[in-house]
């Protein structure tokens, strides 16, 4: 296929996703939910950074979420700044804490890493609970409705509704972004050192300064929802920081399959329909969820998306016989 | 001779779509060393590999495996080496993790009469240079220390037939031949062998008998002397190396 | 400050925190593997002995074996259904997926427990020792007395038996571990039964001294992090050591400063601790025992 | 023929072409063991040295002394640069570059990948060029890809494998395939540990043609061999270590008649 | 024959609150009953629309857009302060009506989320003065404070602080420990408070299903010296189940006893309590009565001002009045906060005991 149809169709694709909600029939519920989907799975495709290239398990994402979420309410409130400034603000504060977290976590694999990462989120749930300056337990309230001034016109986001050009802009734009580091010399060195630190260090990549810069694409990424998600609640918490939304992250990102693009984005799209459309009450979504993760971690090790795969496979003659000697080979190593 | 106590039969091995074994009959008399050789990837090691049911990759493996007429090709791996047939692989063949006395700690359990079961003091005698360096860690050896203790550690679970995967890889010249010859050594005990070497002009010193493996077939079998007088053999794996 | 009875609260509280870690502390120590539903793990541990006593109208003697019958059950399922993952060492698949089964074990015990805090009283929680200003419950010497008996045998049986060396071939190699005529399936079974009987005796000793909830777990897994890694990932007598220290800090914090910061003041220290020493404190090099 | 301990350092200031790579008394401790202990070495442009010794004589630990990825002690001069405090990672781009021992590879990444990944730095895109200048972008990969395939091809790895992983392909190719990420998109000096290691018949040729073709070029090689007749064939000068310390210098044939060296490590039945 | 009037209800209905959320929702439909046997609001049945928070302010936001695509009329909501607070401004947006049942933070009357607030529940700066008044007329002067470290629980002893200061009552405190609202273990703070030798020791927790259970068992255990008097409105007698006979002896103070006078005498509460005991085979607590509270006082003045539209329910029940609640004659403050009476109980025999004569 040349570029220009390749392009072309990117672009069909891209104008025919923003009606999405429309189709579904456009009440608020679906655009509330199409807002949260893509403000969610933006939130993931900065963890699946860590997860999927860096090989990684950060628990520390839900900290530059919620980095995002308070330098904007904050600076929303007290300043009475725009949604420019405030995501300004919002990367700026998360590549400021990716680089310590980043730092102090340097030299720290596999478990301990996870650990301490985890060790950074109860930090700073504890401080976001306590320290009056974020509002303490009770959150901060009154986070002014999202309005852009533009010189000429202004655009003002009263309900989920008109948030969802935003929250469809910056999707497209995080894709994008993502896409473009997995090319990028960056994104290769990210993979070389997770894949084998020694060589990538004898090919001349510095593992360390590559771990942190994956940080400081990363935590900016999470950060850019938490933003959008200041906005469409007109309220923040401490419970931004809370265990919810480093599950929904983690499963968004696994779930799919890791290191592709769209996974985190159909993750979070499932995970929400199903909270939202077909919820049978706290404790059986949770063992819904766990034991999603759980299956597919376990007997799907190319996430949903491999076991599609082999299925449309299976159902063609040529996949067929290939299917049949992975199954083989599972039961090889007794 | 002696009786048979290793036997392959039809044992073929397919990774992917590739068959890439077809062994009809392969068999190991009792203190006989058998040596395999071919070029790289002719299938040596998915050979001695599939005898024990093992792999790091996912090969699907048919065939009959018998040890001492004993048909074990049903078993799991820790099973047939339970029961004296062990495989010493190529690459990464020691706990890095563990010293060397660790790694020489696990002895057979309960062997029988017909197996001679090494003490690591019998492993220690064989190879002083292991006693040497018994409180380091495995990760710590030079690579001819691991192949040492490698088959130290096989030694010590009482094999009645020994697969060695290319031991004389990374090992310097005069330990080449103090293996191999320690190897020839082990079988005036009883132990049978199935020497997998690239070295075919070391190997080709201290086997009983050879064969020739081509893409996965057995191309050529024959004594040690009928071998080194082939011209094949002496073309392709001994001319190089005598100049 | 009352510094003899904050004495005895450290140790008690430290005592468990040795206790609920020591799973963790052989699972990552000896087979390389995580559970992040350990804390879940010490949750149904505690309700289950609480139902075993209460509905079942078992003896507390009893309700513990019990107990721990039903932790080596659920560690058995947890390692047959991550089998593939354990033999293929993808550590991130199994945090995540351990992370899933705290989740799952979660709402199963609030849907059969139901979300109401409970009593687990015990024939020694209810009884109490005053001795001068000093005070404790006999169940309080029982978490020592236990702990301590754990330890002592733990510590043999994996110096003195193959068991500990069996488990650290398999946790380097499980493939090379097969050559070396192991079942690795079978030990990695029974490192996780070992787990979860050990973390469930946890919660059959440690519930007694608090009303128990369903939601409980987050906190006790997160001690068992810092006691793990600050005695040396995998050291058994580090893992005592660190329990017990940290018991004690968390006594005198919580005296001196103020109970409401402790578990982010354990934090602290720990990312400080491994700033400086990334391998914990008792590790030695190689990570020897 | 030098006996090493002789060796005065005035001996290496007296060489008339200078050497791309030289080591100056390198030193290495683990806890107790002296691993490594006053050894120097030089190697000249387009010349190969050979590294021979008796198994944990730490001529693996040199390698890693060289390329600083131990603590350890003495000087290391790179193309008449001290380059003894640059960190590893920065040692490539000076054109300083190395295998090891054990074969290491991108397991998750096909062969092509694999050669794609380690040119990025002559081949790859920024993070904001990948983001702002797809199409560039687009044409460079191309390019890295083409660029890889033509240095596997090089390197004897054929076109068959460039999509499997390596794990997969044939040993002997996996040794190829080590060098040529070794190599990368270029060196002054290669170090090569072991290379023959496990090859024999047709791969071993090859692996001697390769060498040969590659010091044609002008590339200064070190290889740590245990193969006496690729070793002998190939090597212009030879280092031998025993224990840590240089037991003899010199040509192949010096090595070979030197007593010490039939002692130590060659062995004299043969 | 009509369409039902569609009314919304969010309350954590699982989690350490989900038990009390799903006996509020009881206690609500009961009432229910009762006003749809009475003629329904506008003529029409109503209907509970009822939803779970899971005591997360996301889930609750979640929830309350899904009430709104249902075109609710009225949502009740509010166990958790931040769950409510997150969830005023989107169902403020969306021109619905919103009360508060129980959520206790301050900033829910600010307006800031929503200017047209309504809340039920007694507010931390009408409890401290009840708590004090009972520390000045005992005369005590050495008092301690075991405070949840929150809004909540900072708020709390600041307004009993308040409260005893402008009595003029002369105390010193001699221990403040605070602790997060998790915690289970109070065993350290116990032992600091015990050195300190209070005469008396107040119990801010609201976490009734481990917390305060806990202090009242460990208090006990440790034989903390001393009256220990429990934070208003946290005493629910499953706190006294949990803690069993630990509790005697225990001193607190609330706005509602289903069975004591005055409320045993108001023929709504019969009727409430009745119902509630019939479908579900529960007595109602306070929590029951505020939920089932605010679905009466909504249908009262929906009836009265003949439209189910926001602006005019809500001018209604602010700085309004009325009477024949289940909780008597009752009024709310210009700001929408219910003005509350409090009265002190004491626990024995496990039992809340009311003190006569308040
Ligand atoms: N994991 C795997 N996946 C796919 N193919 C494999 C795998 N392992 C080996 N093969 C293929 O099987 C064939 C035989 O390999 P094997 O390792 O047995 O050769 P060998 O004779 O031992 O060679 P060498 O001398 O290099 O060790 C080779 O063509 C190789 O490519
Ligand atoms: N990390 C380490 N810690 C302690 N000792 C080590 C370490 N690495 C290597 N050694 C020891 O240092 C010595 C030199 O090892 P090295 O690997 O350099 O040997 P080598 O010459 O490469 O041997 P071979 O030819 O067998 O590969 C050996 O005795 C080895 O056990
Ligand atoms: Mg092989
Ligand atoms: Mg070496």
């Amino acid at each position: 296929m040349n570029i220009g149809l390749q392009v072309a169709m990117l672009a069909v694709l891209a104008v025919a996703g923003y009606f999405l909600p429309a189709l579904f029939g456009g009440s608020g519920a679906v655009y509330s939910a199409f807002v949260l989907i893509a403000i969610f799975a933006v939130m993931s495709y900065g963890l699946d950074l860590i997860v999927s290239d860096l090989g990684e398990v950060s628990l520390a994402h839900p900290v530059f979420f919620a980095a995002g979420a308070y330098a904007t309410g904050i600076i929303s409130v007290r300043l009475g700044l725009g949604p420019i400034a405030t995501l300004v603000a919002s990367i700026g504060v998360a590549m400021l804490l990716a680089g310590v977290v980043g730092l102090i976590t340097l030299r720290l694999r596999e478990f301990v890493f996870s650990l301490v990462t985890y060790a950074v989120s109860v930090v700073a749930l504890t401080l976001a609970e306590n320290w009056a300056f974020l509002g303490g337990s009770d959150g901060l309230t009154g986070i002014p409705l999202f309005k852009l001034d533009l010189g000429v016109a202004s655009y003002r986001a009263v309900t989920d509704k008109d948030l969802w050009p935003v929250a469809y802009v910056m999707l497209l734009g995080v894709l994008w972004i993502v896409r473009a580091f997995r090319r990028s010399r960056l994104g290769k060195a990210a993979m070389t050192v997770h894949l084998n630190p020694r060589l990538a260090t004898m090919s001349g990549i510095d593992p360390q300064r590559t771990r942190l810069m994956v940080f400081l694409v990363s935590a900016p990424i999470t950060a850019a929802a938490g933003w959008l998600y200041a906005y469409q609640r007109a309220y923040i918490s401490a419970d931004v920081l809370s265990p919810y939304f480093l599950i929904l992250m983690l499963t968004a990102v696994v779930i799919v399959g890791r290191g592709l693009l769209f996974a985190p984005l159909i993750g979070v799209a499932l995970i929400l329909a199903q909270e939202k459309f077909m919820s049978f009450g706290g404790y059986v979504d949770r063992i819904i969820l766990g034991t999603a993760l759980i299956l597919t971690l376990s007997f799907l090790p190319g996430g949903l998306y491999e076991a599609v795969r082999a299925l449309i496979a299976r159902l063609g003659p040529a996949g067929a016989k290939q299917d049949t000697q992975i199954e083989e080979g599972a039961t090889e190593c007794r | 001779m002696s009786a048979r106590v290793l036997e392959i039969a039809d044992l073929t091995v397919r990774y992917g779509g590739n068959r890439v074994l077809a062994v009809d009959g392969l068999s190991l008399g009792a203190g006989e060393v058998v040596g395999v050789v071919g070029a790289n990837g002719a299938g040596k090691s998915t050979l001695v590999n599939a005898t024990l049911g093992w792999s790091r990759g996912k090969p699907v493996v048919s065939g009959r495996v018998l040890l001492d007429g004993k048909d074990v090709s049903a078993l799991p791996t820790p099973r047939r080496v339970a029961e004296g047939l062990l495989l010493i692989p190529e690459g990464k063949l020691i706990f890095g993790t563990m010293t060397v006395e660790e790694n020489l700690a696990e002895g057979a359990t309960d062997p029988g009469p017909d197996r001679r079961a090494y003490s690591a003091e019998d492993v220690y005698s064989l190879f002083p240079r292991l006693k040497e360096r018994g409180g380091h860690l495995g990760s710590q050896l030079s690579g001819g220390e691991r192949q040492m203790l490698g088959i130290g550690r096989a030694l010590r679970l009482a094999p009645k037939a020994l697969l060695l995967d290319e031991p004389s890889i990374g090992l310097a010249p005069k330990l080449v031949s103090t293996v191999l010859h320690t190897v020839r050594e082990l079988c005036r005990d009883g132990l049978s062998v199935l020497l997998v070497e690239q070295n075919v002009k070391a190997a080709i010193a201290v086997v009983d008998r050879m064969i020739l493996l081509e893409r996965g077939r057995i191309v050529l079998e024959g004594t040690a002397g009928e071998m080194r007088d082939n011209p094949r053999i002496a073309e392709a794996y001994l001319g190089t190396q005598q100049a | 400050m009352n510094v003899g009875q904050q004495i005895i609260n450290g140790l008690v509280l430290g005592h468990s925190f040795a206790l609920v870690a020591i799973g963790w502390t052989v699972l990552l120590g000896v087979a390389r593997l995580v559970n992040f539903a350990h804390g879940q793990m010490y949750m149904l541990g505690a309700f289950v002995t609480w139902a075993a006593i209460a509905e079942f109208g078992l003896p507390y003697a009893l309700a513990i074996p019990f107990t721990m019958l039903v932790g080596i059950a659920v560690g058995f399922l947890m390692q047959r259904v991550m089998l593939q993952l354990t033999l293929k060492q993808d550590l991130v698949s199994i945090m995540i997926v351990t992370l899933g089964f705290g989740h799952v074990l979660h709402g199963v015990a609030a849907l059969v427990f139901g979300s109401t805090g409970q009593i687990l009283d015990t024939p020694f929680s209810t009884r109490n020792v005053y001795w001068n200003d000093l005070w404790f419950t006999w169940q309080d010497v029982a978490i020592v007395v236990v702990t301590i008996l754990v330890f002592v045998a733990l510590k043999l049986v994996l110096d003195r038996t193959r068991l500990g060396r069996l488990a650290r071939m398999v946790a380097e190699d499980p493939q090379l571990a097969l050559l070396a005529g192991i079942d690795v399936r079978k030990v990695y079974f029974g490192v996780f039964a070992f787990q979860g009987a050990a973390v469930a005796l946890a919660g059959a000793m440690i519930g007694p001294r608090t009303p128990i909830l369903t939601s409980m777990g987050f906190d006790e897994v997160i001690m068992t992090f810092v006691v793990v890694v600050l005695g040396g990932i995998g050291s058994v007598w580090g893992s005592y050591i660190a329990g017990i220290s940290l018991g004690l800090f968390t006594a005198f914090f919580g005296a001196l400063v103020s109970p409401a910061y402790t578990t982010p003041a354990a934090f602290l220290v720990l990312i400080a601790v491994l700033v400086l020493r990334p391998g914990g404190l008792a590790a030695k090099p190689g990570g020897g025992h | 023929m030098t006996v090493v301990a002789d060796m005065q350092c005035g001996s290496v200031a007296a060489r008339t072409t200078p050497p791309i790579l030289g080591v100056e008394e390198l030193g290495v401790r683990y806890g107790a063991l002296e691993a490594l202990a006053g050894v120097s070495w030089q190697v000249e442009p387009g010349q190969i040295l050979g590294i021979i010794g008796p198994n944990g004589a730490g001529k693996s630990t040199c390698y890693d002394a060289v390329t600083n990825l131990v603590v350890r002690s003495g000087r290391v001069v790179l193309d008449g640069e001290d380059v003894t405090k640059v960190p590893a990672h920065a040692l490539a781009s000076r054109g300083l570059r190395r295998a090891f021992q054990q074969n290491a590879f991108f397991d998750h990444l096909t062969v092509l990948e694999n050669m794609v990944a380690v040119l990025q730095d002559d081949w790859g895109t920024s993070f904001p060029g990948c983001i702002f200048r797809p199409l560039a972008e687009r044409r460079r990969a191309a390019d890295a890809r083409a660029a890889a395939a033509a240095q596997l091809a090089r390197m004897r790895v054929e076109p068959r494998f460039h999509d499997r992983y390596p794990t997969e392909i044939p040993y002997g190719t996996q040794r190829m395939l080590s060098i040529a990420l070794a190599h990368g998109g270029g060196a002054k000096v290669l170090m090569l540990d072991e290379p023959a290691a496990g090859l024999g018949g047709e791969d071993m040729r090859a692996l001697v043609e390769l060498l040969g073709a590659l010091r044609d070029d002008g590339l200064s090689i070190v290889v740590i061999e245990h193969h006496m007749d690729l070793i002998m064939s190939v090597a212009d000068r030879i280092v031998v270590l025993d224990q840590g310390r240089m037991l003899a210098e010199g040509t192949p044939a010096e090595i070979q008649a030197n007593d010490a060296v039939l002692d130590a490590y060659l062995g004299r039945s043969e | 024959a009509d369409d039902p009037v569609k009314v919304g209800v969010i309350f954590p209905l699982s989690g350490g609150a989900g038990p009390q959320g799903q006996h509020i929702s009881h206690a609500m439909a009961a009432m229910a009953e009762m006003i749809n046997e009475d003629g329904g609001v506008l003529g029409r049945p109503i209907e509970l629309l009822i939803r779970d928070d899971e005591s997360t302010p996301a889930v609750g936001v979640s929830r309350a857009s899904e009430l709104i695509s249902e075109e609710v009329s009225v949502i009740i909501e509010g166990w958790n302060s931040p769950v409510t607070l997150a969830m005023q401004p989107v169902i403020s947006r969306a021109d619905i009506l919103d009360i508060t049942a129980i959520s206790k933070a301050d900033p829910i009357l600010s307006g800031e989320g929503n200017p047209l607030a309504i809340r039920l529940n007694s507010s931390n700066a009408q409890d401290g003065t009840v708590i004090a008044k009972y520390i000045a007329d005992k005369g005590f002067s050495r008092v301690a404070f075991l405070t949840e470290n929150d809004a909540y629980g900072q708020g709390a002893q600041a307004s009993i602080e308040g409260a005893l200061k402008s009595l003029g009552h002369n105390y010193e405190v001699v221990a403040v420990e605070q602790f997060p609202f998790d915690q289970a273990d109070f065993r350290v703070a116990l032992t600091n408070v015990r050195s300190a030798n209070p005469e008396v020791t107040i119990a801010i927790n609201a976490n009734e299903g481990l917390g305060m259970p806990a202090i009242i068992r460990q208090a006990h255990a440790v034989q903390l010296p001393g009256e220990l008097v429990a934070a208003v409105g946290t005493i629910a007698p499953s706190v006294i189940s949990v803690a069993g006979p630990a509790a005697n002896g225990l001193i607190g103070a609330d706005i509602y006893f289903p069975g004591i006078e005055p409320f045993s005498t108001y023929p709504a509460n019969q009727r409430f309590i009745a119902k509630t005991e019939e479908k579900f085979q529960e007595t109602p607590d306070k929590f029951m009565a505020l939920g089932a509270l605010a679905l009466q006082v909504w249908a009262m003045a929906a009836n009265e001002v003949e439209s189910l539209e926001k602006t005019p329910i809500a001018e209604r029940i602010r700085g309004g009045s009325f009477s024949g609640t289940i909780l008597g004659d009752i009024t709310f403050a210009d700001n929408g906060q219910l003005a509350s009476r409090h009265y002190l109980f004491d626990v024995v025999d496990e039992k809340i005991v009311v003190r006569p004569g308040q």
